[in-house]
């Protein structure tokens, strides 16, 4: 556990110091927005297509998180530096998903009141605890598969298309729950709690993929 | 037979309902039957990868013969 | 790709693995750094058996590869103090680090700013951080000039006092250090002997 | 080396029979469906297909695992051939699937079918099988990577089934039902020869083309040691594990 907070620290720093991923991140989710005004020609949207345009937006912004999620670690020597240490190697997946799951906070703090002002037409501060459970939900989603697809990706040859076309799929599940747990939110009088059945589901996908990428995830590190 | 089913399909235009049945069943024996084809040409690629193997070790049987004759010579 | 090489290192000696580039020297160190597993053969290092025994192997051995495993975005002190904490070793050993290689004046600047001559300063630190009983050196001076070489001696040299592998592009400087050499050609030992008993015609043929 | 060819012609001739008579047993036995009629017969194929082809990736995902848990070579290539034939499988049941949709809603594709659907994701997660072992070079590293990928991706199997499935009402003709709860007997009957007939059709092919690759394997080793390594010309980068 020490261990992951180290490494967690040092992510979180060399991100601080480059401003490589974060700011990528929310520039593409905010352009995304202004993208949908465009090609839908709507000024305002709401229930499922709005869910659906928030939650695809910050799928494929995380997308760009993953790709870059172990490229230091390959290309400076992170790997090996690691390897070298007398460390347990799954305090790695857990350092980098939390890591990708901060980001994800991150970006959600300013992309979804980006998308409240930009594009949403019922206002967000009566639903906004149920969308944060929901989108917390999927962010643990989203960082558990990405950290593991991303692990697998940054060694392949073609790794910037190897990590989508394996994530995306792997996502599916993941931003189904999010969309269609979040599309009740956005209408006008919503409810303020999610539904409950989108909610488990959720929740149990990120419980089997955490358990599976514990499992496997030392087999991507050796060599 | 088929007079029978036409007989008791009440809803359905037979020729267009056995037209996708009968494509169904054409794609499933349409798939082993490609599979065996792509079978076929790997079993005679290796059925030629025997033969080469069996020239060049006689190649080499007769070029070791060979040697082993001219030694008494040399 | 190695092949038909076998040999010990007694426990406090040095030695030299000489050969061209992609003799397989580095290939070694990487073998014997538990970093790449060997398809085949029997590796022993402190009488642990690699792959199969490599975490009790790792945080004994310090390498020092052609590449300085150090991020380029964070400074020296930052990136010698995560490598402390993953080794479980004191910040007051960086410190001492960094002013035995005269770096302590340049600590907070990105690595990226460095010289090569300072990252590889800042890679010996890296390397011998938590005092491995075992070094792997690949060209551990290069890039120093010889006045950083003096400041490093005491951590890498024989004075160090742990078991050595290092390579070297000079041979002569290699063996003028080891008590044990080995010839690589083509991942195969050329030969294994001890420094005085090397044929010089030998080495230059490995190098030809 | 295992000898896959053993048993392959007793499997043949039970998966030949089995099928002929799912077949005969489709056509000339089973009832016509009420709402449905003579397109329903489509099921005895389609159904079958899908369940074997997910089997099939579940399987390759349990040799993935053997591959991680020994390093054995072996397991890695037959968890290769294992995925490798689910997705021939899997493309059948994508075709006739589309065809009982054009014959019964008019359509090539529906998004109401949730079975269908997420049968596409699992196809859509397991094309990428093959690029994903391309582009690894380095060959153990390889069948690593795809053996992580196939434990992963066969757990997903189930659990993407139960989202999507979530996802949408079920709007599918009720005799999708696996559990056959209103499923006639003779259709039952039916289903269930056409489901072990296309099983051991699997089983089967599974096995030729495991005796292909170890019969082309062992004919490699063998020109090694009888002409020495030279004569043996270097693999080309492939995703096939060999």
């Amino acid at each position: 556990m020490r261990t992951a907070l180290t490494v967690l620290r040092k992510d979180l720093l060399l991100e601080l110091r480059g401003l490589e991923t974060l700011p990528a991140m929310i520039l593409f989710a905010i352009v995304t927005f202004v993208i949908f005004h465009f090609g839908l020609n709507r000024d305002t949207i709401d229930g499922q297509l709005a869910a659906g345009v928030l939650t695809v937006t910050l799928l494929f912004a995380a997308m760009l998180g993953i790709n870059r999620l172990f490229v230091a670690e390959r290309e400076q020597g992170g790997f090996d530096a690691f390897l070298l240490a007398p460390v347990d190697r799954s305090a790695l997946l857990i350092a980098k998903a939390t890591a990708l799951f901060l980001f994800l906070v991150v970006l959600e703090v300013i992309a979804v009141p980006a998308f409240g002002l930009l594009l949403l037409g019922p206002s967000l501060s009566p639903v906004l605890p149920g969308l944060i459970v929901v989108l917390a939900l999927g962010d643990v989603a989203l960082a558990v598969i990405g950290t593991l697809v991303s692990a697998i990706a940054v060694q392949t040859r073609a790794r910037d298309l190897i990590g989508p076309i394996i994530g995306l799929p792997l996502l599916l599940p993941a931003l189904i729950g999010m969309a269609r747990g979040a599309g009740p939110l956005l209408v006008a009088h919503a409810s303020s709690s999610p539904p409950g059945r989108w909610v488990a589901i959720l929740a149990l996908y990120d419980l089997v993929f955490a358990l599976l990428s514990y499992a496997v995830f030392d087999f991507l590190l050796e060599d | 037979m088929s007079r029978l089913v036409i007989a008791v399909a009440p809803a359905l235009p037979l020729h267009s309902a056995g037209k996708y049945v009968a494509g169904a069943y054409i794609v499933f024996l349409a798939m082993v039957l490609i599979y065996v084809a792509i079978m076929a040409t790997r079993l005679s690629r290796t059925e030629r990868e025997i033969a080469q193997l069996q020239r060049d070790v006689d190649a080499q049987r007769s070029a070791r013969d060979a040697d082993r004759e001219r030694e008494p010579v040399a | 790709m190695l092949r038909d090489v076998s040999l010990q290192v007694p426990a406090g000696s040095t030695l030299a693995v000489l050969g061209r580039n992609g003799a397989g020297k580095s290939t070694l160190l990487r073998i014997l750094a538990t970093l790449l597993r060997p398809h085949a053969g029997e590796v022993l290092v402190f009488g642990e058996a690699l792959p199969r025994r490599g975490f009790a192997v790792r945080g004994r051995l310090g390498l020092l590869a052609h590449d300085p495993l150090l991020y380029r975005d964070l400074s020296a002190r930052e990136n010698l103090s995560y490598h402390a904490r993953l080794h479980a070793v004191g910040l007051g050993r960086v410190e001492e680090l960094l002013h035995a290689v005269g770096m302590s004046g340049r600590a907070d600047e990105p690595v990226r700013l460095l010289s090569r001559g300072l990252v590889q300063r800042l890679a010996v630190c890296r390397a011998v951080l938590h005092a491995p009983s075992l070094l792997l050196l690949d060209e551990p001076l290069a890039n120093l000039d010889p006045a950083a070489t003096e400041l490093v001696g005491p951590l890498i040299g024989r004075e160090a006092g742990a078991t050595r592998v290092l390579t070297s592009h000079d041979p002569q400087a290699a063996l003028a250090e080891a008590d044990l050499v080995l010839g690589l050609e083509d991942g195969r030992a050329a030969f294994l002997t001890s420094p005085d008993k090397v044929d010089p015609g030998a080495v230059k043929r490995l190098y030809a | 080396m295992t000898t896959y060819g053993r048993g392959l012609r007793g499997l043949s001739l039970a998966a030949a029979a089995t099928i002929t008579a799912a077949l005969a047993l489709t056509f000339f036995y089973a009832p016509l469906d009420a709402n449905q009629g003579f397109i329903q017969k489509i099921f005895y194929i389609h159904v079958p297909l899908a369940i074997t082809a997910l089997c099939g990736f579940v399987f390759g995902g349990v040799l993935g695992a053997m591959y991680l848990r020994t390093g054995e070579r072996k397991w890695d290539i037959r968890s290769y051939v294992a995925i490798h034939m689910a997705l021939i499988f899997g493309v059948g049941t994508l075709l006739t699937g589309t065809i009982w949709a054009k014959a019964s809603w008019g359509h090539w594709w529906v998004w109401s079918d949730p079975t269908l659907t997420s049968f596409l994701i699992v196809m859509l997660l397991f094309a990428t099988y093959q690029p994903l072992r391309f582009s690894i070079e380095d060959p153990e590293r390889q069948s690593r990577y795809a053996s992580v990928f196939s434990v992963v991706a066969g757990a997903f199997v189930p659990l993407n089934f139960l989202a999507v499935r979530a996802a949408q009402a079920y709007v599918h003709p009720r005799v999708l039902t696996l559990t056959g709860g209103n499923l006639p007997g003779s259709m039952r009957l039916t289903f269930l020869v056409a489901l072990v007939g296309v099983a051991l059709l699997y089983v089967t092919l599974w096995k030729y083309e495991m005796a292909a690759k170890s019969t082309r394997m062992q004919l490699r080793a063998l020109r090694r040691t009888l002409l020495g390594d030279d004569a043996v010309a270097p693999l080309k980068r492939s995703a096939a594990p060999s």
